[in-house]
């Protein structure tokens, strides 16, 4: 394990020698998506230049050597959440993909008529869309745990709103929008009590720090490749053992089957069920290596550092009376969302960006959240391993200029 | 003067804070929403018509400093113009705004201010919103007008 | 337009120096998936050192220069497939997440109790597993259009089997076990004539030859583009806009939806309506750029030299009495199968492995055609762009090796 | 000899084309199914035991040499062993097709032709397929064996 040195971290991301308009890159967007390390490029350049084929069923070397690649990925992604099992983790896009695949399959088993699905008011759209057409087409109901001012929770109405009707409760592990971090653990046990499953949407979580869902006891647990450094298009779902043997599969293809006739067919195990067609080989090989690249991290270190550069960021901001905070979450992670009066988030955005300073603006994917506090977008900075004072510190000053060009 | 500042001169940050024609007509001619997925930018422009000319045009709706100054400009401009006038000016406008080359000899007023939305090219879609949601209601589109 | 030279193309993919015990490559796999040229490596390397970002909502500029990547790519798609309206063009992760997609959204709107859907005899697993899904949650049928000894399209049946309850014709361009060329054409006029849509599997097509979905008249058209020589992960759908309109969304989350309230959610336009999620935006951008190396090339010619080097390999197994040529369809792209009596594919492969060939054995996502041979596996050799005559003289050295060993 | 030679050596091609034991047992004390989705191999194997002893196994199915040969070898082997002889015999025929380094002093008769596995760790599956079927039906696992 390295000393960790956010400096020289950063110089593992290639991206910070672009200039933005003639600036040096402040990316204050890694909860959107995260920059890649050099070792991805590597990792794909090494596997496109001399190991590709498809897998499984390949009878030659280079077919069995990418089977092996793809596997050690998915053991990669298996041990990094926490399971011993490779077999409980199923590959998918990202999170959204794994969300909409847990919904369906577990839908059709388990969800039934005048049933509950159980979410939170801090959802992202990927963990409400999916369940509002799974309840629709099961005639089942979607209800939602309220959350405070603060952004935080309502644990009471938690428990009040579970019942022996509600199958599953899916929340986030962060909050996208807001940076809240929810009590798992806290909310698993209770779904536990009543009898429901819980899923844990970990898109936000994961990049912050590794995660053990066998100590969060969560059932089902879904992460996006891309937001924890690594490439597009790949993501995995941790679910456990005995459940995903339980539900049907979700695409049909190749490799999902044993057998085909025309008059029947007969699934794979799991994973293989819930995989069909070629998958993102190359994508999970990519996904392994930068794993591999984060587990030589000091994440102890790297959670101090980005709290720091997240209460710099509070601390910077609280020196402008315009601006106001959205959300104050007793626990937060790499998230601090705000508006500014008098002055749409859009413009900010604009006027940061000329500043080579890289932030997001607009609803998050979150409108029911944005509903919540009667506003249509904040602004968000995010941070990740790569976040340095000096970052902060430019931003800081792009919030000045936003008010000198805004006159305020 | 910088870029910003060209884009957001004091004109524009007028508008955006004081937007004139701001409302609803009752009993419009026609109207129409606008829709900006990539701000949010959401706008309803109702539009009263009497003999082939704009007798009255409002504007409701929130957005950016760029939407909301284009889309007040637009009614002052607008009003008292000709239906058939619209689809020049708004060309004129559209290449002011993307920088292209093509001349013209039309007049736009205050509209000429947004000419240092140019240099944004992500702002285009925010200049031009309110432009799209007229001609849609002038043309009794039913749905919602996005830019995307 | 370069002058086609196999030689030289095949220099543009580094994989081909990799030695497999100790000597050259020779690849004939590539309907399982092809190799990929160098262009591929240098534009992901260039997207993710210089412009990455998420796409779309992002108001900064590397954000928005990975937007205007992202649509480009769609836009190649689009015209690569010979439609001018890239709006038509939904990305997927290949062809199998494709017919899931429009298997699921075409079912749920129109197929009702009763109706049937066609698809023939020669189809992948992948086009024959969502329809069975499809069909079977909807009360439908499945019907199937028979095939002769050659391998092809019984096209006397198939209009019989066209009938007014027929919604859907879903037919595979080129067999990937046998290599037929189907008449897209002819059977979509008479689907059309019939009332019924068409959707074809160009998952083996595409790389032998670029396509024009307007001349075909198909209503669908579906591809992976790692076989491309594309990335994993990534693939396209075209439809006719008028009917991606009719279709519900596939899955729901970010991107895919107007506006969310936990009552209502409104959907965004074709195709983002589709992409629910962050998509495989460097996947995307990858195919792009393959799309682009694909279009200097002189397809006349590959398509010449494609034909020569099958049939090559058609003429190199016809000295051997023990080989079994299965299939031999009027019209061939691409791929040759066959089985030795007394030695099983799965033997075949090993030894061929040994002298660095790489070949395919076993049912290839085909076991009802299997079944309809009364064979479980063939071998399959499969060419590419890339393939050279030293590549064929190699594999039928091969083979003559394999009946050494078994002493045949 | 070369590696092919050695794995496709003439005991092994000879159980391959002419397999003992082939069949199916009639009332079986035990029977299961494996598979080996990798190449297809299909297999079945019947037991008879009496008196914690293997009195009759065969085997029935499709497959490559080399589960094939495997699969009459181990038939052959197994016939007359005491079930709790199976364990041990099996991990000393996994370490040799595996080439793992555990030595035992188990004498693994015919079934030590198979050695040559070792140099093609994508076959190991395929000699072991009836071996992991063999255990199934020994535990009486209903559900079929899939090597994957
Ligand atoms: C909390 C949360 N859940 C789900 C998602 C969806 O992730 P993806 O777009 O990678 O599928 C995101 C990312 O935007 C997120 O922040
Ligand atoms: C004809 C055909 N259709 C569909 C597929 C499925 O493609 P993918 O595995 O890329 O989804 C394949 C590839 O195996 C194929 O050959």
């Amino acid at each position: 394990m390295k000393k960790f040195d956010p400096h020289a971290l950063r110089r593992e991301f290639p991206i910070f020698n672009r200039k933005i308009f003639g600036k040096p890159l402040t990316y204050l967007d890694s909860a959107a998506s995260a920059q890649k390390p050099r070792i991805l490029l590597e990792s794909l350049k090494s596997f496109f230049e001399n190991h590709y084929a498809n897998i499984h069923r390949g009878v030659y070397l280079l077919s069995f050597e990418a089977t092996e690649m793809y596997e050690a990925a998915r053991n990669k992604v298996a041990q990094y959440l926490g399971t011993q099992n490779p077999k409980e983790i199923v590959f998918v896009r990202g999170a959204t993909e794994g969300i909409n695949l847990v919904a369906t399959c577990f839908g059709k088993t388990f969800v039934h008529e005048g049933d509950e699905i159980l979410i939170s008011h801090l959802e992202h759209h990927s963990n409400i869309v999916p369940w509002q057409m799974m309840v629709e087409e099961r005639g089942a109901h979607l209800k939602v745990i309220p959350i405070n001012q603060n952004g935080d929770l309502d644990l009471e109405a938690y428990q009040k709103l579970l019942t022996k009707k509600t199958r599953m409760v899916a929340v986030t592990h962060v909050s996208n929008a807001l940076g809240t971090v929810n009590p798992i653990r806290t909310l698993s046990d209770l779904a536990h009590k009543r009898g429901a499953k819980i899923l844990v949407d970990g898109a936000q979580a994961l990049a912050h720090a590794p995660t053990n869902v066998c100590e969060l006891d969560c059932d089902f647990y879904v992460f996006s490749g891309h937001k924890l450094y690594g490439p597009n298009g790949i993501g995995a779902v941790y679910g456990k053992k005995e459940l995903w043997e339980k539900l049907p599969p979700y695409q049909g293809g190749g490799d999902m089957i044993e057998s085909v006739t025309f008059e029947k067919t007969t699934y794979a195990h799991v994973p293989q069920k819930f995989e069909a067609g070629t998958p993102n080989i190359a994508g999970a090989i990519g996904l392994g290596a930068v794993i591999d690249f984060l587990k030589t991290l000091d994440w102890e270190s790297i959670k101090i550092h980005e709290k720091n550069m997240v209460d710099l960021i509070l601390k910077g901001l609280a020196e402008f009376p315009q601006v106001k905070l959205i959300g104050m979450p007793t626990q937060r992670m790499g998230v601090v969302s705000f508006v500014i009066d008098a002055i749409h988030p859009h413009d900010i955005g604009t006027i940061l960006d000329r500043e080579g300073i890289a932030i997001r603006a607009g609803h998050h994917c979150a409108q029911p959240l944005m509903d919540f506090f009667k506003i249509p977008a904040t602004v968000r900075a995010s941070v990740g391993i790569y976040t340095t004072p000096e970052d902060i510190q430019t931003f800081i000053v792009g919030i000045k200029k936003v008010l000198e060009v805004f006159k305020l | 003067m910088s870029d910003l500042e060209d884009l957001y001169q004091e004109l524009i940050l007028d508008h955006s804070r004081h937007p004139r024609n701001f409302g609803h007509i009752e009993k419009p001619t026609c109207e129409a929403q606008g829709y900006n997925p990539l701000c949010g930018d959401k706008i309803n422009l109702s539009i009263k018509i009497q003999d082939g000319v704009i007798n009255d045009v409002k504007f409701e709706g929130s957005g950016c400093a760029i939407s909301t100054a284009a889309a007040s400009m637009l009614t002052e401009e607008m009003k008292g113009k000709k239906i058939n006038e619209v689809d020049p000016i708004f060309q004129a406008f559209h290449s002011l705004v993307t920088g292209s080359d093509k001349k013209t000899d039309i007049d736009l007023g205050k509209l000429a201010s947004m000419e240092g939305v140019k240099e944004f090219p992500m702002r285009v879609k925010c200049a031009t919103l309110s432009w799209h949601t007229l001609k849609a209601a002038l043309e009794k589109k039913e749905e919602i007008v996005s830019t995307e």
